[in-house]
């Protein structure tokens, strides 16, 4: 497979970069209380972007574990747009338009990895062409849903891309705690399928790999496991606190290896990237962002959208439940 | 097509599956032995011959990734129609259906439309193994999102299958162990439906209503039979569904009767026998002239073959709270 | 050792821990994120600086490992004390919960002692991510073989944790996420144990009873409290186990008042407020001078944040309920 | 690890043919509905046999799936006994002494591989030698719980032997469309645990493998899984119909390489076994069972023994659930 282009590749250092400041400010958000509970993207950019632009958003899935909209720019506007509605506390934050091949955040780890090969495996039941994507940490590996799941993908072929982030943390729980596994890729063979492990901090390896797997996926080859290697650079969220557990040393190490700086230096001495233009690409993010979050406090809910999209028709308990709702409920629900 | 035939339960529930196939080309079986063997009851015998192994599918041993592989095929606009093999192992898959298929359409706004039906045999009174007579209905009922149907008839196993397949949310249809070659009945040929969320009053009666669903329908109404002989006029209201739950039905035939007794075959606490106890409460308190009794299994694992006599409501269980309801003076 | 000392639930929970780890060598705390982190709320703060790598262990993430091997453990003869890191992720584990930890005794006709506690927060008002909120204790409760706590209060949350780690039963211990830090009180210092399966009269009253558990006690006593104001007696019985339930102390307070109102969190149809009203109906009917009042969450999953106010119960609601029972005349 | 010895391969021997001539016995007795659902063992004799004897039975423990108790003689006496009393559907058939370290059957399909590995960590808490064997089909590798156990126990390192016993069947689903695995001890890798495949119908050979791996896991050395390649020779149950299903042709191939007479051929050109050996073994076996059936269908129960073992002590409700019981239930329960 052919590695990226430059041009290509300083495409994805600006979702890169734009998330990477989005991340942080998002994070002074939540101290304020204007947002919940968020968990940083730092250090995983690399992974998240160049994976999503070796998908065709037009006919590939993209399936989220929970860090990853902030660096899926590739798959439309509408993702950053809802992930910031999701922190504010809206409903609707999880739904994208039908255009948006991105599935809402899942909080329940790993339960994404198997619909994963139903949605492939029936998008080829339609003859549709497209790949599914989907990713999940280090930590969610252990699940026996992923068992499952790549197990069934081996045997039905399944145009599948498990794409495990390695990011050595499951909250406070290291990888030697997780695994005694030398690599995660190491579980591909015990499913008859491909499996590799790229560091996930060299944009241009994720994106070879994502693609080979793809290109295999589409014709007809199966599923292939991508394991990157990254380090989490942040707090697990802000609800954690890691210096109760990560050796600062090791932080240090892993900051020594930024993606985001590694990927701006090799553009530079392409002479594709400077100061100005990531400056520029900073401001445009953060006034995309400050106009996002504006816009999501100023949406609002009606207390009894609660009843909402559970079943098409309310039942009838539904339905008293609904009146009551009315009746007594607290006015509609706001921002945090 | 428009006659009837004779059928047990099992045979009107292949029936349906055969219809539901030929009429929607996006239904898809799957489970474990669901094609090649046919099922290990048959419920499923033919199909992977008729629609072939694209439609009809033999899974992996891994109920967890039966169900969530089902949410990716519905996410894909397909009708999964997945088989647990025993209702107690949906406990391995309880994640993917609490929280899964139970929540998609509600998780993603109305954008995915989890039109899944996850059908399994159930209940007791065939000297199964462990975990494999388990009733599990409060549990399940709980889980919101979910649908929750358990037909009596061979009729209604037809007509609620077709209509759980066709139902655009998802459903978890429950067929009794006992029905499927112990129920039989005139079942409509062709497209049958039967609308989900209409009880059915299997017997009419004055002086007590024993409520009740699946094969526990069938004891009521032998009890019902039996105590007509002595004058007793029993009616049987039939469930159906249990979610949605039949509010006007059971408000309707209780207020009738003013006696009632409800009957399951799950473990009493916690059971779905004490929602409805509730739901009388809540509609026609005034018309009560005695407590409501709930028949139910026994607060411990359903058990072995040598104790299963002593555990299963039987008749004698359901006549005796007939009695002792009607007894209140 | 018999002083008391003023702790939030939270570290009630902890001190509770401590003291059983000390007091007996067997017990073994496992979890996710348990050891070195103390826990993502701190209730196993300290367990792993005190008592070792090998009592207090970091699990990979697999809910069903966690509880399955604490099976084992406790077949090894060891006192495994789980913990979930929110309830709504033990339907990963409730093959292990329901089919195993549950009937490992049964199973083996007494041979194997499952004394295993399993730990969780729930419940909401703390605008969680989806599926760490959820209350599911009216599914638990129909699952036989566990034991399901449910404690109100700091000095609750010390001796039921406490009572539940040295019952040779299998508990589901639930822990509010409100109380956490919301919820704090005088706790006796060193061993303090409550029995399982007595409900605690938290208000006196004689009007009305309301019938609460876990952090649903809390807003019915402020509820009790604001209408005394009124010169209403409201009685609120705290049950604190909901299995075994206190039933001759539902009867007591119910045959008392002759009304009563059931608050619980989770979503209705199911939920454990339904088995309270069959069970009011079994014990007492003849008490009751109006129809028993459920104020529950509604039939839909638990919300995300900006809907959360709508969907949790509050005083508002209870106060409604309370008033609306009494009207009847 | 030294080979078995002849002599202890001629003990393994006794069992296997106890076995089969037992689980035949059975199979007619299921048909003169004398007993429930029966399991049959024919062609796992020698995996399950051979490994038994590789553990000693007064340190390690053995927890089984279903077909495994007919040749687990090596485990005492009373498994067979237990065994016959389970299968006439009594519940004392799942209670075994304290002194034989072996499970009660498993139905939930894998639930006990976790059950092994905390077993086995109990057991080093605790200061004790033993290991545990975990035995499972290749249909109930599968499921997550194989996955999560493993994994657990590679972090920690317990005593366990997982016994994956693949006899190429899950009922009517073949291993093809179990999984693309090439071999099911592919799945050790991903674990950082040895994997090891061995043939099954090869006593000797399971015996070494078992052997090896135990004593890794009493030195500290850790889990191992050991596959053993097998041929489910007769039906999945006897409520099962496997022509539906299974290409006659390969079962004659497997019916070929019975592992009974694999061994009997071996230990008859040793000049330890002979018609008359094997006569004698047949003869004394079916006598057992006979004497064990006879007195299992003697033992009855009383319907509130269905009350007994949930807790310690009855909850109220449970009490009077007991009284009703004894009031109302039908006489005490039979054999089926
Ligand atoms: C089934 C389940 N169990 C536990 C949790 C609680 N939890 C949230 S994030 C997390 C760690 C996830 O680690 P990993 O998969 O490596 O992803 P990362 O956060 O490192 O990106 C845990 C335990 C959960 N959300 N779902
Ligand atoms: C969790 C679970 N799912 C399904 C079943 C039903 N079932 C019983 S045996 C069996 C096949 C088991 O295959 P395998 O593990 O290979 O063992 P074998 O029968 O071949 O020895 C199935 C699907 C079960 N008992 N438990
Ligand atoms: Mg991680
Ligand atoms: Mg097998």
């Amino acid at each position: 497979m052919a590695r990226p282009t430059d041009d290509r590749l300083r495409t994805i250092l600006v979702d890169m970069v734009a998330a990477r400041t989005q991340a942080g400010r998002l994070w002074n958000l939540q101290r304020q209380g204007r947002i919940g509970t968020l968990a940083p993207i730092d250090g995983h950019e690399a992974t998240f972007a160049a994976a999503a632009h070796a998908l065709d958003p037009t006919e590939d899935w993209f399936l989220p574990q929970y860090r990853e909209p902030l660096a899926l720019q590739h798959f439309g506007p509408e993702v950053l747009e809802q992930y910031v509605l999701y922190n504010v506390g809206h409903p609707d934050g999880s739904r994208l338009p039908e255009s948006v091949r991105v599935a809402p955040l899942q909080i329940s780890l790993a339960t994404q990895v198997p619909h994963a090969v139903g949605l492939a495996w029936g998008m080829r039941l339609r003859d549709e062409p497209g790949v599914v994507l989907v990713s999940f940490g280090d930590g969610s590996s252990s699940e026996g849903d992923v068992h499952e799941a790549m197990n069934l993908a081996g045997v039905l072929r399944a145009p599948v891309v498990f794409l495990c982030v390695n990011n050595q943390w499951a909250i406070s729980t290291p990888l030697s705690l997780q695994t005694a596994a030398a690599s995660l890729a190491d579980r591909a063979v015990g499913y008859g399928i491909p499996g590799v492990t790229v560091d996930g901090n060299d944009a241009a390896a994720v994106f070879d790999a994502v693609d080979e797997a793809r290109a295999r996926a589409r014709s007809g080859g199966g599923p292939t496991l991508v394991e990157t290697t990254v380090y989490r650079l942040a707090a697990h969220t802000t609800a954690d606190d890691p210096t109760r557990y990560v050796p600062p040393e090791d932080l240090e190490a892993a900051r020594r290896d930024d993606p985001v700086e590694r990927l701006a230096a090799h553009l530079q001495a392409a002479g594709l990237w400077n100061d100005e233009a990531r400056a520029t690409v900073e401001a445009e993010a953060l006034d995309l962002l400050d106009r996002l979050v504006d816009r999501a406090e100023a949406r609002t809910t009606t207390p009894d959208e609660v009843m909402d999209h559970c079943f098409v028709v309310d039942t009838q308990r539904m339905a008293r439940q609904r009146q009551e709702l009315l009746e007594t409920a607290p006015a509609g629900g706001g921002p945090p | 097509m428009t006659g009837t035939s004779e059928l047990t339960m099992l045979q009107a529930v292949n029936e349906a599956l055969h219809v539901e196939m030929a009429r929607d080309e996006r239904v898809v079986v799957l489970g474990e032995d669901v094609a090649r063997n046919g099922g290990v009851f048959r419920a499923t015998e033919g199909l992977f011959e008729k629609f072939g192994e694209d439609r009809v599918v033999d899974m992996p041993l891994a109920e967890g990734a039966i169900v969530g592989s089902a949410v990716g095929l519905a996410m894909a606009g397909l009708v999964p129609v997945a088989e647990i093999q025993f209702l107690g192992f949906s406990y391995q898959a309880m994640h993917q259906i609490a929280g899964q298929v139970a929540r998609l359409r509600y998780r993603s706004r109305g954008r995915f439309e989890p039109a899944i039906t996850i059908r399994s045999p159930f209940g007791g009174g065939v000297r199964t193994p462990e975990l494999h007579s388990d009733s599990m209905e409060g549990q399940l009922a709980n889980m919101a999102g979910l649908k929750l149907v358990a037909p009596a008839t061979a009729a209604d196993a037809k007509g609620l299958l077709a209509a759980s397949i066709r139902d655009p949310d998802p459903v978890v249809f429950l067929e009794p162990l006992r029905g499927y070659r112990g129920i039989r009945g005139e079942v409509p040929d062709g497209d049958h439906v039967v609308p989900l969320g209409e009880a059915r009053l299997a017997r009419e009666g004055d002086d007590v209503v024993v409520i009740a669903w699946s094969y526990q329908v069938e004891l009521a109404c032998r009890v019902a039979d039996a105590l007509a002989d002595d004058g007793l006029s029993v009616a049987v209201l039939d469930l159906r569904s249990l979610v949605p739950l039949d509010l006007a039905a059971i408000a309707g035939v209780v207020d009738r009767c003013g006696r009632a007794v409800v009957v399951e075959e799950a473990v009493q606490t916690g059971g779905f026998a004490g929602e409805v106890v509730a739901t009388i409460v809540e509609e026609c308190f005034w018309s009560l002239e005695a407590p409501v009794v709930r028949v139910s299994g026994y607060d411990v694992p359903y058990p072995v073959g040598q104790l299963e006599d002593a555990y299963v409501p039987d008749e004698a269980r359901i006549a005796a709270a007939v009695r002792r309801v009607l007894e209140v003076a």
